[in-house]
């Protein structure tokens, strides 16, 4: 009952708190009227989102929401840097194929989109499979370095909280 | 005292288009049912519309209550109601027609966007309103881009983009010019503009001028005055039969929006603008006049052949406007009634010939048609309609016109106007001598006689009695219609009943 | 800043006007479609320009701009939206019934410009 | 202060809206163009926010939340269109 | 308090401003395609990200309410961004045929952007219905 | 009364026979007769108050603000004519229905007939100018029928057209000589134009007027230089050429002139006119006629012989000449429709009228023979047949007119025709009855059924009488007619001796001379056939063929589809008039302040026009416009931000993105090139073209930015009325919905049938045909990625899909207090809704939601709609708002506004018509072939794949 009432109890949640976001104020009303749209949008939308994606152990996803934060932040500056003062012959260029163990499309999703955002990486294809990923990288003098810490610093929390 | 019934003619027409479509756009018959009941309780309400008007001064609807010229007004006038009625029976004598001869079948939803068009249509005559008028504008050629292209097929498409893109550029200069227009007056409530116009800054006039001019033009597409007639000939010979019988019509409303703007707006009394409307009207009309008529001679098809008759039409009628005088409005409105239904009448037996040549109505022999003797007959009726022979109205109408522009110029007028009478009626000549009679040449025995089709031929006498009745009681219709000239340039009566609750 | 408006508007119609003047269907739409973004401003700025003053209410507001040329343009955005939607539809139909997409018809050469 | 602050990153966006725009004229396909579109719209957001900052009004924030929709919108169907033609399939 | 919070305003605005330049910068300098798509992708984001949350601080500091419509849009920005970049780069590798250039997937098939999808398809007869289809 | 009658007697008569068709040949002439028959009974009712020179008159209003009415009176010229009319009318239908064959359509025949002999009573009766020219136009179109009414031959068909060429020409001229007319005499009925004549001729328009009118008179008289086309109309049946061309419609004209004779005649312009031409007409078809073969030719030229003779009387202007002209009006009626009849006789027993074939049928045709001879030699005016009466009395006025001051020169000319005119008749008689009998005729003549032969034996009896009795016979007739003519009582005398007068001289000179002619005939006629001469027709065509022709070209030439070239004309146009309409009036610049510009809304202004430029730099590729295209609107929603319209900038963005993937949906089938079709020159042109025009915009609201408001705007009003009369604080939202809500419920039909329009043509293209054709074979022109939906893309627009229906909801919800509002809250749900399609592919997509666009777009229009007629419920007017401020706890208080359901129909509309409007597209591109995915993920990492090494 429950769960065809709320086929994405985290995307009800979600849109509650986007409402609270949008109409920016918490009167008793608006809540209402949150509540009211997230029970219903989520129905509106189930036909869309066939299977749910478990979502389990929340410190795990705080500390990853904290890293990547982090590193973009990082990652601009490095970007900056080569942009600003690195000598465009200096600059190495590369590609990288990333072997996948995550399984979850919402998993690789965040995965492709965490590279894409963080140091000088960029998610630009995905192996027919879907189970590599080519990332591009801005300047990187040892590819191999960088798959392997997208691997350890990305994909192993996300296999943690997805999967 | 019509109340609410004068927005009817509006939300019937809205409400039957959304029904159709909500509920009944996969049965025809439905349909046609429904869609035709709409358009005869159409013709009821604008026949009462007719009567109020012609018993009472102007009225005026203040829709969602709000006084002008704040909010948009409906104004009911003898003017207004001609042209609703007149609609109105054009449109349910063409619907005959379209259904008679299963045209409406031919592509989807033919009776909605109908159903819409009238609605624009209506909603035209009757705005008090500048922009509003900008809006049904655009209603009504939607809803004809929907019928001009219903059916498909080549060369209607290629038409079809061209007369969508013409009337584009149309309704971009529409909007320039009422841009134009509020930004000089900070109004848009026509009476009101009207009003403003008297008491306006010298300096402004020559802006005030040029929002004018470009607001003309726009009727002047819609009327097909030369140079801006382009658009009509391939739209009119490319359209279904019966659209284009209706599209006799959609000539008209650049028509009256010029004799409505033209006397309530800017009459010759404004000061900004002066005689510069019929100035530049009056040429124009006469090219038109003159190229429409060499165009009847020079037409491949009958169907260009009809477009050109009707291009030639909307000069006669125009060449009765440009002075802006009552009589030569008298005048146009005659000739406006009787152009609509003789060119509706031209259209649809075209379409009937063509339909017998296997849809060919290019000039040259065909062996014999089914009903040939009749169709020649009918064409021959039409012809001297849109010629403006007699013993057929268009030829009272000549008369009047001629009548009404006496005076100075009145030389040239009457040379055009006869000279391309005459030029007419030869290219009708030769069209009918070699599609009805030539055809005995080349094949003498007996035509397939089929009948068929009841209600087109009905429709077709309908128009032709149309005709004839509007030339039998041309003195009581001519009277009504003086009546409604001196109402159209009593502008006083118009705007106090519009300004009413300026006060509020 | 009425400088700037006014060039500006100038400009999009002039490439609005040379594009309607190309002999394909799909400049002419651009074009079209260039028109009438200039035509939506001349709207909006027949009711003269103002800074931070929408016509939202505001007890506290120093004045309003002209709210009902807004509206006006409102209104003329959806319906050219509405047209451009049917015309480029037209083009297309038109392409796909003959071949070419020539807007005029004057000389039938079939396929070109693909 | 801030104002400085303001004014500072009104030349950064501006210039960069200027870069944006060379980029569109010259560029090797038709890709980077629509890159520097994209940017664009993130940099006239950035514009959009800092301007209501300056006049201390929020109302331009549908302005920018709906340039974020579609400029994101855009972009994907331009792309969209370079890689197969039709961008509803 | 005011004080350092103006501070704090400014610095996010320098920062935003700086990273916003470098952004559009990048896409003016960088030699390929692939590598100017690096600077818009995360600078422009960080820089716009930063004039949100200087907007969001503003509006605290100096209207007292907390505006959380810029976080709304930074939020978004975030989550569209690698989206366009990827869509970008596919495009991109499209249009200039690289495929030798790149790396094997070392899992067997080709990179998706040069290969039809390994998937059932079948010819649309009959599967569409609704409104496009009466 | 009985005048109408008499007049629409004929035109009932004419709807019996298309009726009775099927009823036989002899039901239709019956009917015909009868009808007939019964006006000669009316029109003799009034013979005795004719005779006793009272005038009867109808009167009928018919169009009084014209001065159009359907006044008729008889006189005595209207009695003769009618007679005329309605008399050899009746004999011509008892005649034609033995002449017509089976397979002529006899019903067809009658009806033209009977419109025709009505047109014709019409206009002799007629006491309005205008109704006279209303009957008179009528004869030339329903000639134009008979004429052509054998319509399988071409000379029938060429010949209709001429005659109504001719004669139509004629009577457009009349018309503009009668308004003139009408315009000085102050009145169109005749009664009165005719007390005119003083106020008339000195009007400085009497010369134009009867120019005009005596243009209409000669054609229809076959009058030199008209007379050509007379002879060409005999490709008719012979009873139209008898009925027509002898008796009635070329008489039109006579009987014009004769009508306006008190009015018109008597001036120095008039007599040279008239007469001159009626002479020369005289000569020239008296000379014409003798060389003549075609037997009907040979009679067409003798009748435009004398009816020049009849003009040139009339042309007198003399009372006395009046008279004759009567008198041979009734003569030559009399003996020339016998003839034409007999000549009908001739050809339908011999099969033919080619004179050089006949020849000796005295014998085996007696019977037709003597009416012929009969009639032949009244024609030459032998006694004591009535044309030597009349012909006598005109050679007398010949010789007492003095013509260009010289007393012996028109006598002399007048002789000459008379001379001709015995020559032709003589030939007649010898040449087809005289002579030896030959063998070769086509057919083995003989004479005719009493049925055919009737009618010209009564005619030729009469003949006789009138030449023996003319007083009994006509005297009072003439009398009457004449006094009708001239306006006075006329002095009628016609006697057979007058004595040793000139006229007799010259008339025996004119006897003796053709008896000399016709003995010359074989030498005169070589000569004649090696004279080179004018052949009417080879002229007329020369004249009228070019003109067909160089109008189609021109017509052609202009309206050939160019639609580019019809844009440069509307846009110089438009330019110019406007050019025109600002420099003819006074113009002050205007006194505003400008508004500030600070470094942003520059840079700004430099993207907007840069993009602009670009657009205008790089258009013909395609995709690149498109992406210029999403800049400009871009630019143009940030200007709006800046500008104070926030709700024109979420507008303008929206509508921007939805038309861009609009337009690149249809790119997939377009070329994505725009091929160069246009030289330098075209394009520096159009360039020129698009400049002034731009200048000009700019230079117009530039002026109009810079001036106040002439005066206070309506604007006000909203601003001041919004919240307290709209419930709503954003001002342009409640403009939409409420002040001018109307507009909106106009625009959203709109969209609505925008997306129905759509939706058909759709339907139409996927029918058979090219179109369809051209999909199904369809073959991508450009090389396709794989990945049709990248695995990020679909998960991230699930989450995307209902943050952004909320983001809708919450813009609608706002719209009526904040920026925002149905429409765009519509624009933004669709677009949601698109990012879907874009993600998981249209059908997947479309398989997953029951939503029906078209009910959508219904309910929408549907629900402004009721909110509108709501307000009828509590007596206001359409789409009157009503809204309250509810407040049920523990909920803070919220309003509720009728608005709002209004706004609601806009929103549902405009999502219904955009899906709609994709949704057909998508359908075509599902028809050239597009597979369809059938899961959500194409790459599902986890499911196992078949792997084909490459
Ligand atoms: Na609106
Ligand atoms: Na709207």
């Amino acid at each position: 009952m429950l769960r065809r009432l709320f086929p994405h109890p985290y995307l009800t949640l979600l849109l509650i708190v986007t409402w609270m976001l949008l109409v920016n104020g918490t009167k008793l009303g608006s809540l209402v009227m949150a509540i009211i749209l997230g029970t219903v949008i989520p129905l509106l939308t189930a036909p869309y989102w066939p299977n749910r994606p478990r979502l389990r152990n929340l410190p795990a996803i705080i500390g990853y929401v904290l890293v990547v934060l982090y590193d973009i932040v990082k990652s601009n500056f490095i970007v900056a840097r080569i942009v600003l003062f690195m000598p465009k012959a200096d600059i190495q260029p590369a590609w990288v194929t990333v072997p996948l163990d995550l399984q979850t499309p919402e998993a690789i999703t965040v995965l492709a989109g965490t590279i894409t955002m963080t140091p000088g990486t960029l998610t630009a294809d995905m192996s027919s499979c879907g189970r590599a990923l080519l990332v591009h990288c801005l300047h990187a003098p040892d590819p191999a370095a960088v798959r392997d810490e997208i691997k350890a610093r990305y994909e192993a929390r996300l296999k943690r909280i997805f999967e | 005292m019509m109340g609410h019934w004068i927005i009817a003619p509006v939300v019937l027409p809205v409400i039957m288009g959304g029904l159709i479509v909500l509920a009944m756009r996969h049965d025809l018959l439905l349909q046609r049912v429904f869609s035709v009941a709409a358009t005869v309780g159409l013709l009821a309400i604008s026949g009462a519309l007719l009567y109020a008007a012609s018993t009472e001064p102007p009225e005026v609807y203040f829709l969602g209550d709000w006084p002008a010229p704040f909010g948009i007004v409906l104004v009911l006038d003898r003017l207004a109601a001609i042209m609703l009625t007149l609609t109105a029976l054009l449109a349910l004598i063409v619907q005959l027609y379209a259904i008679g001869t299963g045209w409406d079948a031919r592509g989807r939803h033919f009776h909605a966007l109908f159903q819409f068009q009238l609605m624009g249509l209506s909603g035209a005559y009757l705005t008090g309103d500048a922009f509003n008028l900008f809006v049904f504008f655009e209603v009504l050629l939607i809803a004809s881009y929907g019928l001009m292209i219903h059916g498909g097929g080549k060369a209607r498409l290629r038409a079809g983009v061209q007369y969508i893109a013409f009337n584009l550029v149309g309704s971009t200069l529409f909007l320039f010019a009422l841009a134009t227009i509020y930004s000089v007056t900070g109004t848009l409530n026509m009476a009101d503009i009207a009003q403003k116009l008297l008491t306006l800054p010298e300096g402004d006039a020559a802006l005030l001028r040029v929002g004018a001019v470009l607001l003309m033009l726009v009727f002047a597409i819609k009327g097909a005055l030369v140079p801006l007639q382009f658009w009509l000939p391939a739209t009119y010979a490319f359209a279904p039969g019966p659209v284009a019988a209706l599209f006799a019509i959609m000539t008209k409303v650049g028509a009256y929006a010029v004799i409505r703007t033209g006397t309530l707006i800017f009459p010759p009394t404004t000061p900004a603008t002066g005689t510069l409307i019929a100035d530049l009207l009056a040429p124009a009309a006469l090219v038109t006049l003159a190229l429409g008529a060499i165009g009847v001679l020079g037409a491949t098809t009958l169907a260009r052949q009809a477009a050109f008759a009707a291009i030639a039409s909307m000069g006669t009628l125009f060449i009765a406007v440009a002075p802006f005088t009552p009589q030569g409005t008298t005048a146009a409105l005659y000739y406006l009634l009787h152009s609509t239904l003789g060119g509706a009448l031209l259209f649809l037996v075209v379409d009937l010939v063509a339909d017998r040549r296997g849809s060919d109505s290019t000039l040259k022999a065909l062996p014999p048609i089914a009903n040939q003797g009749l169709l020649a007959a009918l064409f021959f009726a039409a012809a001297i309609a849109m010629a403006g022979m007699p013993p057929i109205s268009g030829f009272l109408g000549k008369l009047l016109v001629m009548d009404a522009t006496r005076g100075p110029g009145m030389a040239l007028i009457w040379t055009t106007i006869l000279l391309a009478s005459f030029v007419t009626i030869l290219g009708f000549a030769r069209a009918g001598s070699t599609v009805f009679w030539k055809s005995h040449e080349t094949q003498p025995e007996d035509p397939p006689r089929h009948m068929g089709e009841p209600l087109a031929w009905t429709a077709v006498c309908a128009l032709l009695a149309g005709l004839v009745l509007l030339t039998i009681f041309a003195g009581p219709v001519t009277d009504y219609l003086s009546a409604t000239s001196f109402e159209l340039y009593d502008r006083a009566a118009y705007i106090s009943a519009v300004l009413a609750r300026a006060g509020e | 800043m009425e400088l700037l408006v006014a060039s500006a508007i100038g400009t999009m119609t002039a490439c609005g006007i040379y594009l309607i003047l190309r002999r394909t269907t799909f400049p002419v739409i651009v074009g079209l479609a260039m028109l009438s973004y200039a035509v939506n401003v001349f709207i909006f700025a027949s009711g003269r320009l103002a800074l931070a003053m929408p016509p939202i209410y505001d007890p506290a507001t120093k004045g309003y701009t002209d709210p009902l040329t807004q509206a006006l343009v409102l209104t003329a955005i959806v319906i050219s939206f509405g047209m451009t939607a049917v015309i480029v539809m037209m083009a297309l139909g038109a392409f796909l019934e003959h071949g070419s997409d020539r807007i005029d018809t004057d000389d039938d050469a079939p396929e070109d410009g693909a | 202060m801030i104002a400085y602050a303001l004014t500072f990153a009104f030349a950064c966006f501006g210039a960069a809206l200027l870069m944006n725009l060379w980029r569109v004229f010259v560029a090797p396909g038709v890709p980077d163009r629509v890159l520097a579109l994209d940017t664009m719209v993130i940099n006239m957001i950035a514009l959009l926010i800092l301007y209501g900052i300056g006049a201390g009004s929020g109302v331009n924030f549908e302005a920018a939340l709906l340039f974020a929709m579609t400029g994101f919108v855009s972009t994907v169907a331009y792309a969209k269109f370079m890689l197969r033609g039709d961008i509803i399939e | 308090m005011e004080q350092i919070a103006d501070y704090a305003i400014a610095f996010l605005l320098v920062i935003a401003g700086i990273f916003g330049l470098v952004g559009s910068y990048g896409l003016l300098k960088l030699p390929e395609t692939m590598m100017r798509l690096h600077a818009p992708t995360k600078a422009s984001s960080l820089g716009v990200g930063g004039v949100l949350l200087a907007s969001m601080a503003y509006t605290w500091v100096y209207e007292g309410r907390l505006s959380w419509h810029e976080l709304l849009i930074t939020i978004f920005i975030f989550l569209t961004a690698p989206i366009t970049a990827k869509f970008i780069a596919k495009a991109h590798l499209h249009r200039s045929q690289i495929e030798d250039e790149l790396p094997p997937t070392g899992v067997g098939t080709g990179w998706a952007t040069f290969e039809p999808a390994h998937e059932t398809i079948e010819p649309a007869s009959g599967m569409v219905r609704g409104p496009g289809s009466e | 009364m009985s005048l109408a009658l008499i007049a629409a007697l004929p035109f009932l008569g004419a709807l019996l026979p298309g009726l009775m068709i099927r009823a036989g040949k002899n039901a239709c002439a019956l009917a015909a007769a009868s009808a007939t028959t019964l006006a000669l009974i009316l029109l003799g009712l009034n013979a005795p108050a004719v005779f006793r020179g009272e005038v009867i008159q109808t009167r009928i209003e018919w169009l009084p603000q014209l001065g159009l009415n359907a006044n008729f009176f008889l006189d005595g010229l209207g009695f003769l004519f009618t007679g005329l009319i309605l008399g050899i009318g009746l004999l011509i239908i008892l005649y034609a229905r033995f002449y017509l064959a089976k397979s002529d359509p006899m019903g067809q025949f009658y009806t033209y007939l009977m419109l025709f002999q009505g047109a014709m009573v019409g206009i002799v009766l007629s006491d309005n100018v205008l109704l006279l020219l209303v009957f008179w136009e009528l004869t030339s179109l329903s000639s134009f029928l008979l004429i052509g009414y054998w319509k399988h031959l071409p000379e029938g068909r060429q010949g209709a057209r001429m005659a109504l060429t001719v004669t139509g020409a004629g009577g457009l001229a009349m018309i503009a000589g009668m308004l003139i007319l009408g315009q000085i005499a102050g009145s169109y009925d005749l009664s009165v134009i005719l007390t005119q004549k003083e106020a008339i001729q000195a009007s400085d328009w009497y010369l134009p007027a009867l120019i005009l009118i005596l243009i209409g008179a000669f054609t229809k008289s076959a009058q030199f230089p008209f007379h050509f086309w007379l002879p060409h109309a005999m490709a008719a049946p012979t009873p139209v050429s008898a009925y027509l061309h002898s008796a009635t419609m070329v008489k039109a004209g006579l009987f014009l002139m004769a009508r306006m004779w008190p009015v018109l005649a008597g001036t120095e312009a008039w007599f040279l006119i008239v007469s001159t031409t009626g002479l020369i007409t005289m000569i020239i078809g008296a000379k014409i006629a003798f060389f003549k073969d075609d037997l009907k030719a040979l009679l067409a030229f003798s009748t435009v012989s004398h009816l020049g003779l009849i003009t040139m009387l009339l042309g007198f202007g003399t009372e006395e000449a009046a008279v004759v002209a009567i008198f041979h009006i009734i003569n030559h009626a009399t003996f020339k429709a016998a003839l034409f009849m007999s000549a009908g006789i001739v050809d339908h027993e011999a099969h033919t009228r080619d004179i050089r074939r006949l020849g000796g049928l005295r014998t085996l045709m007696p019977l037709t023979f003597t009416i012929v001879t009969v009639a032949a030699l009244s024609m030459a005016g032998i006694p004591p047949l009535n044309g030597f009466l009349s012909k006598e009395m005109m050679l007398e006025e010949a010789v007492h007119t003095v013509w260009w001051s010289s007393p012996w020169l028109l006598p002399a000319l007048a002789t000459i025709g008379a001379l001709f005119s015995v020559a032709y008749s003589f030939r007649l008689i010898a040449h087809v009855f005289l002579g030896p009998v030959r063998d070769d005729y086509p057919a083995k003549p003989h004479d005719p059924g009493f049925g055919l032969w009737a009618a010209p034996a009564f005619l030729a009896v009469l003949v006789v009488l009138i030449g023996v009795l003319p007083m009994p016979m006509v005297g009072d007739l003439v009398k009457v007619t004449a006094s009708a003519v001239t306006g006075e009582a006329a002095y009628v005398k016609i006697y057979h001796w007058h004595g040793f007068v000139p006229a007799l001289f010259l008339s025996l000179t004119a006897v003796g001379g053709g008896f000399v002619m016709l003995g010359l005939y074989r030498p005169l006629a070589r000569l004649w056939d090696r004279a080179p001469r004018p052949e009417a027709k080879a002229i007329f065509d020369g004249l009228m063929e070019p003109f067909a022709e160089r109008s189609r070209r021109v017509t052609e030439a202009l309206h050939d589809g160019a639609l580019t070239r019809y844009f440069a004309i509307a846009t110089v146009t438009i330019v110019a008039a406007a050019a025109f309409a600002f420099w003819g009036a006074p113009y002050a610049p205007g006194l505003r302040a400008m508004t500030p510009v600070a470094a942003v809304p520059l840079i700004g202004w430099t993207l907007l026009v840069g993009a602009t430029i670009a657009l205008f730099l790089y258009h013909r590729n395609r995709l690149l416009a498109l992406v210029l295209v999403g800049i400009i609107g871009l630019m143009v929603s940030v200007g709006f931000v800046y500008l104070s319209a926030p709700d024109l900038a979420l507008t303008q963005i929206s509508v921007e993105v939805a038309t861009v993937i609009l337009l690149l949906l249809a790119l997939n089938f377009l070329p994505k090139r725009s091929a160069n079709l246009s030289t330098p020159a075209r394009r520096t042109r159009d360039a020129v073209i698009a400049g002034v025009t731009g200048l000009g915009v700019g230079a117009l609201i530039y002026a109009l930015m810079l001036r106040d408001f002439a005066f206070p705007t309506i604007a006000d009003y909203h601003l001041a009325n919004a919240k307290s009369g709209g419930g709503g604080t954003n001002v342009v939202n409640v403009i939409l919905v409420d002040f001018r809500g109307y507009d909106t419920f106009g625009e959203i039909t709109v969209l609505g049938i925008a997306a129905l329009v759509i939706f058909a043509l759709t339907e139409a293209l996927l029918r058979a045909g090219p179109a369809n054709d051209r999909l199904t074979g369809w073959i991508p022109d450009a090389r396709r990625a794989g990945d049709r939906h990248p695995l990020m893309l679909v998960v991230a627009t699930r989450m995307i899909l209902p943050i952004a229906l909320m983001v809708g909801v919450y813009i609608f919800l706002r719209g009526h207090n904040q920026p925002g509002g149905g429409f765009i809250a519509g624009l933004v749900v669709a677009i949601a809704l698109v990012m879907q399609y874009m993600a998981s592919g249209f059908a997947w997509t479309q398989a997953r939601q029951k939503i029906d666009y078209h009910a959508l777009i219904a309910a929408g229009v549907l629900i402004a709609a009721a909110c509108g007629i709501g307000a009828w419920f509590n007596g206001m007017p359409f789409l009157t708002s009503a809204f309250g401020y509810v407040h049920l706890p523990p909920l803070e208080e919220f309003e509720l506004a009728t608005a709002a359901i209004f706004d609601l129909g806009v929103f549902l509309t405009v999502v219904g018509a955009v899906m709609l409007a994709l949704a057909s597209i998508s359908r075509i591109a599902i028809r050239a072939g597009e597979t369809v995915n059938v899961r959500p993920y194409e790459i599902e990492p986890g499911r196992p794949v078949k792997i084909e090494e490459a």
